[in-house]
């Protein structure tokens, strides 16, 4: 019971940093959209977009892969 | 763990109960029961004859006791709701009808605008009325701005914030 | 389509304040207590500012009515998270007050600081609050706002002119301050029609705008005075 | 065998998660009342309005923004110091490292809501998730705040595993937290590997986001053209001075839990040096960045930014102003240039002077331009109430409660990283001294120096 609970826990954790990883880059480009639409701001939305985007899911990368690794590579 | 459970269950239940009781509608008891069916089919009446400031103004209004005055004026009619308006009418007293279809305060809504000029039939926003027996408990259309951005979108008109919200 | 401007006569102003009295019921600008308004919380969106000029006794005062400046290139819109204020298409920056989110970052931007913030509530007289103009929403509190050339006034004129099929007419559309000045020291109408009075005013050699070196390209405009 | 020697020579490191005395119950108390008045003040605010604050026209920020710059700026201690310090492989960094993450990520959290507080219609903070303008510098900032705080935690946590491990070992309660957190670790060399990979990628990314982040709050400031607020330095200017009081900040929570968990043997002298010779040069780096944005304007003369530098050095800022000159060049390069002063007690008072005076810079930077519009106008002075009081000392409550109560779970001090210093640093050493030296040195002969 303990053990699988815990497993549970551990692999909901990777879908929550998932979600809310996927959930700010789904921010930052409905905002280019609703920008396009409004016809304001496409630029800043654009480069912003750029930088962040990539940043946040090499962040949720990392960790996945540490989780995944440190997993798998138990004796 | 299992404890734990046990505990959130109720608090989950009782989140969810709110819930849907919040989310029901209150109940709404108009003064009289008003058929509109009965006023447009066997009457013979028209929108604008009962609501004629729809055409020349920007609020629209409900009518005035006048306007039922110029055919109910028996408070003593066999017809209970009948007889409710000929009471009203003959203490020259506002119906005190409760408002349905409410824009919030901010946001402006012109009748003259939509109907006059733009054309648009009643029945676009508030619903086949002319079949209606009862009067209004909910709106046809929840009144929300997506809604008629959606309206102005697809017929290409302006879409401006300052023309509504000011 | 129209831009909409304002030229304000400096020489024919008087510093009566019935700019900003009219104003304020126009725009059902809120009222606040006397210890609010020491705080420096006084709302107004067209506001007289005083500048007092040499030593007693040979002192002269000027006055400056100031409204929103309504700039074709706003620092304010330009930093707002929300879109709760924008340039709109005739040349009018638009406050929209069910947008705005209170962070006030439009009012520290505005070189003109003529915001106001709704630090409380709303509140009238019991007596003026009968009276509001119901074309013009009360705010609540925790949102900015600011002149906003008596927009609802365009609207009406606008829808005016459509159901009579014809349209904009020069001085149909006035703002209240220029309404009312006594003096007819405020001038309004569209910068674009040739002929309009404001475009004839502008061209005068006593023009000038405020802080024009910031390059915010305002749309009221000041005749100097004549000395 | 080998383990237990470990958690016997380490025994200190787990003091402070295994014993709790009543001290800690009374201080998490006294912390806890804080923070409810604050919340308390909060929801009045809410309750009534902003009007409740003692922001006006045209001062319309106060406390409010001058805390969320300087708590962001504070979360630079942790992160960029901790990242620099292992990217350039400095022995000296393994007991303080966990400290700085650990402030990053407590002091982020709380700077990160201040924008919140301050403004006037919270419920409506979903504006900027359905319709905000990424033109605006604030949404700049909402985005390189969420990326530092995700990859500062992140990156606290991951050189936490291995010591979460090894409390999972000992059987600490609650056990399941520390299964859960440490993911299956067992120190394999595979695990390790991949753990430090993980970690160098990390620290390579954290350093430019940490740059950004302050750099963009200053943006907030800079892309107006309000005199005081429109200067090209101010990017620089904000991430020299974040870094300045995060050291300070580092030195102060390195000092205070040094005494209360007997810490001394971790925390040495040399640690403090090297980081109060870093708070001196930042001091120094400090004053060059103000001397060079006043002389710039005194030059210029232009008549709007005057008006603003007056009220700052002779005007009615001048106390704060000059206070804050003291607090962050006089006091810290006073004691810490000298020898004699440069002790413990010396190098505390010096950080808790720089904090004072970094918070002081914030308010002179937001307040003084505020109170002089371009246009003539009737202003007064900005006096904060209570509220504004209360929520600045619930967010400090808030601060320490953090840190007391990951103390409470977790080691500050990276055991694990001790212990690698321990088995491999000599090693190391020698051999890095030896690639600076000519060939004729041999490895084996620094290492016995070494030794």
């Amino acid at each position: 019971m303990e053990k699988k609970s815990i497993f549970i826990l551990q692999i909901a954790s990777i879908v929550y940093i998932w979600i809310f990883v996927i959930a700010v880059d789904v921010w930052i480009l409905s905002l280019l959209n609703v920008a396009k639409k409004l016809n304001d701001a496409i630029n800043a939305s654009v480069a912003i977009g750029i930088l962040a985007i990539p940043l946040f899911i090499t962040i949720a990368g990392i960790l996945t892969y540490v989780f995944v690794g440190l997993q798998k590579n138990k004796v | 763990m299992k404890n734990t459970i046990k505990y959130l269950t109720p608090v989950i239940l009782v989140i969810a109960l709110t819930g849907i009781i919040s989310g029901t509608n209150q109940d709404v008891r108009q003064p009289i029961s008003f058929n509109h069916k009965l006023h447009t089919e066997e009457v013979g009446l028209a929108c604008v004859d009962c609501h004629s400031n729809v055409e020349k103004h920007s609020r629209a209004l409900i009518p005035n006791i006048e306007t039922c005055g110029d055919c109910h004026d028996d408070a003593e009619d066999e017809n209970r709701e009948k007889a409710k308006v000929g009471s009203y009418v003959s203490r020259n007293e506002k119906i005190p009808w409760i408002q349905i279809h409410v824009v919030p305060d901010h946001a402006y809504f012109s009748h003259r605008r939509h109907v006059t000029l733009a054309k648009i039939e009643c029945q676009t926003c508030h619903g086949e009325v002319s079949e209606m027996e009862r009067p209004f408990i909910i709106p046809f259309v929840e009144l929300e701005m997506s809604w008629c951005i959606n309206c102005h979108e697809k017929s290409k008109v302006v879409n401006d914030c300052n023309s509504c919200h000011r | 389509m129209a831009r909409w401007g304002m030229v304000i006569d400096l020489n024919k102003c008087t510093g009566c304040a019935e700019c900003v009295t009219a104003c304020k019921v126009e725009n059902n600008v809120a009222v606040v207590g006397k210890d609010e308004s020491e705080m420096g919380r006084t709302m107004l969106w067209m506001d007289i500012l005083t500048h007092y000029e040499g030593e007693y006794p040979n002192t002269k005062v000027r006055y400056l009515p100031r409204p929103c400046l309504q700039c074709d290139n706003p620092p304010c819109t330009k930093v707002c998270p929300v879109r709760a204020t924008y340039l709109d298409p005739e040349g009018i920056v638009a406050q929209i007050f069910p947008q705005c989110i209170g962070c006030r970052y439009c009012m520290a931007a505005c070189p003109y600081t003529v915001k106001s913030f709704n630090w409380y509530e709303p509140h009238w007289p019991q007596e003026m609050a009968a009276a509001l103009n119901p074309d013009v929403s009360a705010r609540p509190a925790g949102v900015v706002e600011k002149c906003t050339f008596c927009v609802h006034r365009l609207q009406k004129a606008k829808e005016q002119a459509d159901s009579e099929n014809r349209e904009l007419q020069d001085n149909e559309y006035i703002p209240a301050c220029a309404e009312d000045c006594p003096t007819q020291a405020i001038s309004f109408g569209d910068l674009d029609s040739p002929h309009s009075e404001v475009s004839e005013l502008i061209r005068s050699p006593r023009i000038f705008t405020l802080l024009e070196e910031l390059g915010t390209e305002p749309k009221v405009y000041y005749l100097s005075e004549i000395e | 065998m080998q383990k237990n020697d470990l958690l016997e020579k380490d025994r200190d490191l787990f003091y402070s998660i295994e014993h709790t005395g009543p001290a800690f119950y009374w201080m998490v108390g006294l912390l806890m009342t804080i923070l409810a008045f604050a919340l308390f003040t909060y929801i009045i605010q809410i309750k009534f309005g902003l009007g409740i604050t003692g922001l006006a026209q045209p001062i319309s920020w106060g406390f409010y923004i001058v805390n969320f710059v300087f708590f962001i700026g504070i979360s630079h201690a942790g992160t960029l110091i901790s990242a620099i310090l292992r990217l350039s492989k400095a022995e000296w960094r393994r007991p303080i490292t966990r400290m700085a993450e650990v402030i990053t990520a407590i002091v982020l959290a709380i700077g990160g809501l201040h924008p919140i507080i301050d403004q006037g219609q919270p419920e409506r903070i979903l504006h900027l998730v359905t319709s905000g303008r990424l033109q605006s510098p604030l949404l700049w900032d909402v985005t390189s705040i969420t990326a530092y705080f995700a990859a500062s935690t992140v990156y606290l946590y991951l050189p936490l595993i291995p010591d979460i491990a090894i409390l999972r070992d000992r059987g600490t309660k609650p056990r399941w937290l520390y299964q859960f957190l440490s993911w299956g670790w067992q120190g394999t060399e595979r695990q390790k590997k991949i753990l430090e990979r993980a970690i160098n990628i990390l620290m390579v990314m954290v350093i430019p986001i940490a740059v950004s982040v302050h750099t963009v709050i200053s943006y907030i400031f800079a892309m107006t053209i309000q005199p005081g607020w429109h200067s090209t330095i101010f990017g620089p200017y904000f991430v020299a001075g974040a870094i300045f009081s995060g050291i300070a900040a580092l030195l102060i929570v390195m000092i205070a839990f040094r005494k209360v968990y007997h810490l001394e043997r971790y925390l040495k002298e040399i640690h403090f040096k090297y980081l109060s010779t870093l708070l001196l040069i930042m001091s120094l780096i400090w004053f060059y960045f103000t001397f060079s944005e006043y002389l710039t304007t005194f030059y210029g003369h232009e008549p709007d930014e005057m008006k603003v530098f007056f009220y700052k050095f002779t005007g009615d800022f001048s106390p704060y102003f000059w206070i804050m000159v003291i607090c962050n060049f006089i006091i810290p390069v006073g004691i810490l240039s000298n020898s004699k002063t440069r002790n413990i007690t010396g190098i505390f008072i010096a950080s808790v002077c720089v904090l004072i005076g970094m918070w002081l810079e914030r308010l002179i930077i937001v307040v003084p331009s505020l109170a002089n519009p371009r246009l003539e106008y009737p202003t007064g002075i900005y006096i904060p109430t209570l509220t504004e009081w209360a929520l600045f000392a619930g967010g400090v409550a808030v601060f320490i409660l953090g840190f007391l109560i990951f103390a409470k779970y977790f080691p500050l001090i990276s055991i694990w990283e001790i212990e690698e210093g321990r088995e491999t640093s000599i090693s190391e050493v020698a051999h890095r001294l030896s690639s600076y030296l000519p060939d004729d040195v041999e490895q084996d002969e620094i290492k016995k120096i070494l030794k």
